[in-house]
């Protein structure tokens, strides 16, 4: 068994309406000096240990992520 | 004549059916501006429903740190009236006034219909005009709707029957809930019953030409039995 | 980083007249281009390049359909006319519906960006939609989806139908406006391009109706709504590498995706603060940014007014680095608003913006003379006459003809087919039919549209039309329904687009409400098909005669080419809506039969 | 300036109609051996270096998660 974990992110030339609103919200809970954010999705997965490599970039690339707006990253991650 | 305070944040959806429906009740509706700490001198206040701040962070999460929310958790203190409506509920649990929060409807959808629901709890200033154990029909429209608490809290409610409203599968049927709430809840009170949050939305039940019943003005017509008397006792005790 | 001195200025454009242009790329042919370079004496900067591309696109200059379009006009009478207080040529037809009010409406297509990105495409037809409603000075109040997918098991119609039903409903729902009808129809034929069609409905007072015009000399000009960033502008994007010659370095932005982001909420909050600048008065005239953003902005409204514009486009407030001035003038952002605005007013003009914190930007501003000129950090990037960009695109009389086939087609006829004549076929048959995905219910998807918002809406799915109070006091409410049936037009261009109109009409009618206005969003294959410019031009004839039969005049449009998976074109889809009046909604006729026993039953007609 | 990222993740006990919908999706388009998968969102701020950890947590705690239902974690990363 191992864990897996896919980021998400929305590409950096797209607007991300999501970000933007918890960057502008900061100043106004009294939270200053950051200057960007950016919100995407993680997922973690358990699989089993015969799932490969190009078998977890596929699953990401055609299903978890949205290629035509966002970039994902897959890492398996010690459990 | 009684005051209701009707909230608006920027994205704010149904302060005009807010509104409406506390005038159809008999009362004055008072716009309440998001960014001035300032509640006017009403008698209640309702956070009606939409996307606040488009809630694309979570349902709620900003708009809870809005000025105005500051006086409202104040007020609700000292035990003035709040109702919460759809993202109304969901800002007074992020504020903390209500416990539990909202997520993501089980079927991952947005979901809009006409909506059954069993008053369980008659005793709240937002309740009182309706029988124990009645059924009224009122729409449902939201997308994170689905309430979660965790177990103690849950016992806690059901053991101090702090649930007000809970789904129906039909009129007269057993519960059921349209989002995957647990223990099919619509609607909660705090533990003095004068702070009530509900997903449906009773503003929208106030006229059938334009909702499904008239069934929703009971919670405008409960609170100002309520903030009505306690502002005859004030005038009576103040010699006004 | 782009500097300043790479820019394509005019007089660098006057300097190096032989300096190739990739006029090609941006889909303009060869003698579009040399009439670019006859108009302005010289050859266009990229700047002008950009704009003129994207301006004179079909989509923008409807080059292929004016010519049929304009029967439009000349068949509608004076006294069709009558209620009629905008008509084709503004953002929406707006029409008087009594007691001072007037409604506004109008459908948009969003077709090719719904099947490369369903949710996002679908989402930003809706805003754009609600937004050229807002620039007509009213209060969107209602929207409706009018959808043609593939198959309904098709794997792709699986990917689209549900991002699509999503993205209306998320920006929809998050606008606050409620959806209160359309249509999901199911035909092979759209497999590879559905349709995604949107229509919005707003009322203002009549009084309050605002036009796209930029006048009087020395107003401001004020950009305000979102920034504006890189999206939508793939095309232009060649016109950033150092050379055309397709060189893989370079700060060129070959790959960048054409896709649009929508924001709900900042354009709920760009709604508000719209109508509050126009109930204060603070607004001269207003043009919303869709297709073809800035580019379409400046020069819609610098034509339509009384006089030149000049615009500094190094204050536009920007959401990417380095974007050069002709990506500004075509970055497709969306959520973003023009206004011309009185220079007395431009202090309460901001203000407003702040409240809602929506951020607002001096431009530019009207001049005397009659050229559009646009700087970047002093230097002049554009110099145009701007009518030439708006108005005076290239017109076609493309070849029409009536398809081979099409006799074959109509002989066709269901005579052979078999018929159902045992009780057990005829219940099947009715099983069949009722689970059919083109007649089964819509519910899956008109329930995750919010319906209620606003508390207005008095008829919405699944009723004939949708209904909505405009007037809480008087009860004045309108009626809307949209309607094709491809498979008619198909058959007979200009007799089936007669029945969608008649559908429409009697849809509207039905509830009460009296049939005023029409609007339509004509779908079809590629103008370049002799075939598809016929079925276009019956099509056109046939919906403007029928109004002339029934009175209500056409007050608006769209068009929509190049609908086509490979070079095979969907069904003819002339969408059209019909709206109608009704004084007092609590005299609507609500939809289904049997409320009481015993009522009885009538059949009208033949 | 850092870069800080923040993952918040359901809490293991609250349902997660997403992750469940992801997970069941799976094996219909041909996937195996994935055994569980949890949805959660992913924030990357850029701050200045004046922004200390304290700082960094009760953003995260107050605002990025809700702690009622959600798990976080806080991390600076390498630019
Ligand atoms: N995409 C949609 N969006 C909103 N409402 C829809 C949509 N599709 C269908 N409806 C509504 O569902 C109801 C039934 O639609 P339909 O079966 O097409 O009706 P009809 O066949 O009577 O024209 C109508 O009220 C229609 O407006």
């Amino acid at each position: 068994m191992a864990r897996v974990v896919v980021d998400v992110m929305p590409k950096p030339e797209i607007l991300d309406p999501q970000g933007q609103a918890v960057a502008k919200a900061l100043p106004r809970l009294g939270f200053e000096g950051v200057t960007s954010v950016r919100q995407g999705k993680r997922f973690e997965l358990e699989v089993d240990d015969a799932v490969d490599d190009a078998t977890l970039a596929k699953i990401a690339e055609t299903f978890l992520a949205n290629p035509v707006i966002e970039d994902w990253v897959v890492r398996r991650v010690e459990p | 004549m009684s005051r209701i305070g009707v909230i608006i944040f920027p994205g704010t959806l149904d302060d005009v059916d807010a509104a409406r429906a506390v005038r159809h009740a008999g009362a004055e509706a008072v716009a309440l501006w998001h960014a001035d700490a300032d509640l006017r001198g009403v008698d209640a206040v309702v956070v009606p429903g939409g996307f606040s701040y488009g809630d694309y962070l979570r349902a709620g999460a900003i708009a809870r740190f809005a000025p105005v929310m500051g006086e409202v958790v104040a007020a609700a203190k000292r035990g003035m009236p709040v109702l919460g409506i759809c993202n109304g509920f969901q800002v007074l649990c992020e504020a903390g006034l209500l416990p539990g929060a909202l997520t993501r409807n089980a079927s991952l959808h947005f979901v809009c219909r006409d909506q059954w629901l069993r008053v369980e709890n008659t005793a709240t200033v937002w309740s009182t005009r309706f029988e124990p154990g009645a059924e009224i029909l009122v729409p449902l429209k939201s997308g994170e709707g689905c309430y979660v608490a965790d177990q103690h809290t849950l016992d806690e409610l059901e053991g101090e029957g702090r649930v007000v409203f809970r789904y129906l599968l039909d009129s007269g049927g057993g519960t059921g809930s349209p989002n995957g709430s647990r223990n099919d809840i619509a609607g909660i009170t705090d533990a003095r019953g004068r702070v009530v949050g509900l997903m449906p939305h009773p503003e929208h039940a106030i006229d059938p030409l334009t909702g499904p019943t008239d069934d929703g003005l009971g919670l405008f017509l409960s609170v100002l039995d309520a903030v009505g008397a306690a502002g005859a006792l004030a005038e009576a005790v103040s010699g006004r | 980083m782009t500097s300043i001195q790479q820019i394509d200025t005019v007089e660098h454009a006057a300097a190096t007249r032989d300096h190739p242009q990739p006029y090609r790329e941006l889909g303009l042919k060869d003698d579009e281009y040399q009439r670019i370079r006859d108009i302005l004496g010289r050859r266009p900067t990229d700047a002008e390049l950009a704009m003129y591309s994207v301006m004179w696109s079909e989509h923008c200059s409807y080059k292929s359909s004016k010519v049929h379009l304009r029967y439009f006009g000349e068949t509608t009478t004076p006294q069709m006319r009558e209620k009629m207080l905008a008509g084709i040529g503004e953002n929406a037809g707006v029409v008087d519906v009594g007691d001072g009010w007037a409604v506004t409406f109008k459908v948009e297509s969003h077709n090719h960006p719904s099947y490369v990105e369903p949710y996002q495409g679908a989402a930003t037809g809706v805003g754009g939609i609600v937004r050229d409603i807002l620039a007509m000075g009213a209060r969107p109040l209602a929207v409706m989806d009018p959808l043609r997918f593939g198959p309904a098991d098709a794997p792709d119609t699986r990917r689209v139908l549900p991002g699509v039903v999503a993205g209306i409903g998320g920006y929809g729902n998050c606008l606050g406006l409620p959806n209160i009808g359309g249509e999901v129809v199911f035909d092979p034929s759209y497999a590879g391009n559905p349709l995604v069609n949107a229509l919005c409905v707003g009322a203002m007072r009549v009084e309050d109706l605002h036009l796209a015009h930029a006048t009087g000399v020395g107003n401001k000009i004020i950009l305000f709504g979102a920034r504006t960033g890189l999206d939508g502008i793939g095309g232009v994007s060649v016109l950033a590498s150092d050379t055309f010659s397709g060189e893989e370095t370079g700060p060129g932005r070959k790959k960048l995706p054409s896709v649009q982001v929508g924001d709900p909420f900042t354009e709920k909050v760009l709604i508000e603060c719209c109508l509050e600048l126009f109930r204060e008065g603070l607004v001269v005239g207003i043009q919303d940014l869709g297709g073809a953003g800035l580019s379409c902005a400046t020069s819609e409204l610098a034509s339509a007014g009384d006089g030149g514009m000049r615009v500094e486009l190094d204050r536009v407030p920007l959401r990417a680095e380095g974007m050069t001035p002709a990506e500004i003038l075509s970055s497709e952002s969306q959520e973003r608003m023009c206004a011309v605005v009185r220079p007395s007013d431009v202090d309460a003009f901001m203000r407003v913006c702040d409240r809602w914190e929506v951020t607002a930007t001096e431009i530019g501003e009207v001049t005397e003379g009659d050229r559009l000129v646009i700087t970047w950090h002093g230097e002049t990037v554009v110099d145009v006459p701007p009518r030439t960009v708006a108005h005076q695109g290239p017109v076609y009389r493309r070849p029409v003809q009536r398809p081979t086939d099409q006799d074959a087609l109509r002989a066709n006829i269901p005579d052979a087919l078999p018929r159902p004549s045992t009780p057990d076929d005829l219940r099947d048959t009715v099983l069949r039919m009722a689970a059919s995905p083109n007649l089964c219910s819509r519910r899956w998807v008109t329930q995750q549209y919010d319906h209620y918002v606003r508390g207005g809406t008095v008829l919405a799915q699944p009723a004939d039309a949708g209904m909505i109070r405009i007037d809480e006091t008087t009860g004045r409410g309108v009626a809307v329904s949209t309607d094709c049936n491809g498979r008619y037009v198909r058959l007979d261009p200009y007799a089936g687009t007669q029945l969608a109109l008649a559908e429409a009409y009697r849809n509207v009618a039905v509830t009460g409400a009296t049939p005023v206005a029409v609007t339509n969003c004509l779908n079809f294959g590629s103008p370049e098909d002799p075939g598809v410019m016929w079925q276009f031009e019956q099509a056109v004839r046939g919906l403007a005669d029928g109004c002339v039969a029934l009175g209500i005049p056409v007050t608006g449009g769209n068009v929509s080419f190049y609908n086509q998976t490979g070079s095979t074109a969907i069904l003819p889809t002339p969408v059209v809506g019909v709206l109608g009046v009704i004084d007092d909604v609590r005299r609507r006729i609500p939809t289904g039969i049997g409320g009481q026993a015993g009522d009885a039953l009538l059949l009208l007609g033949e």
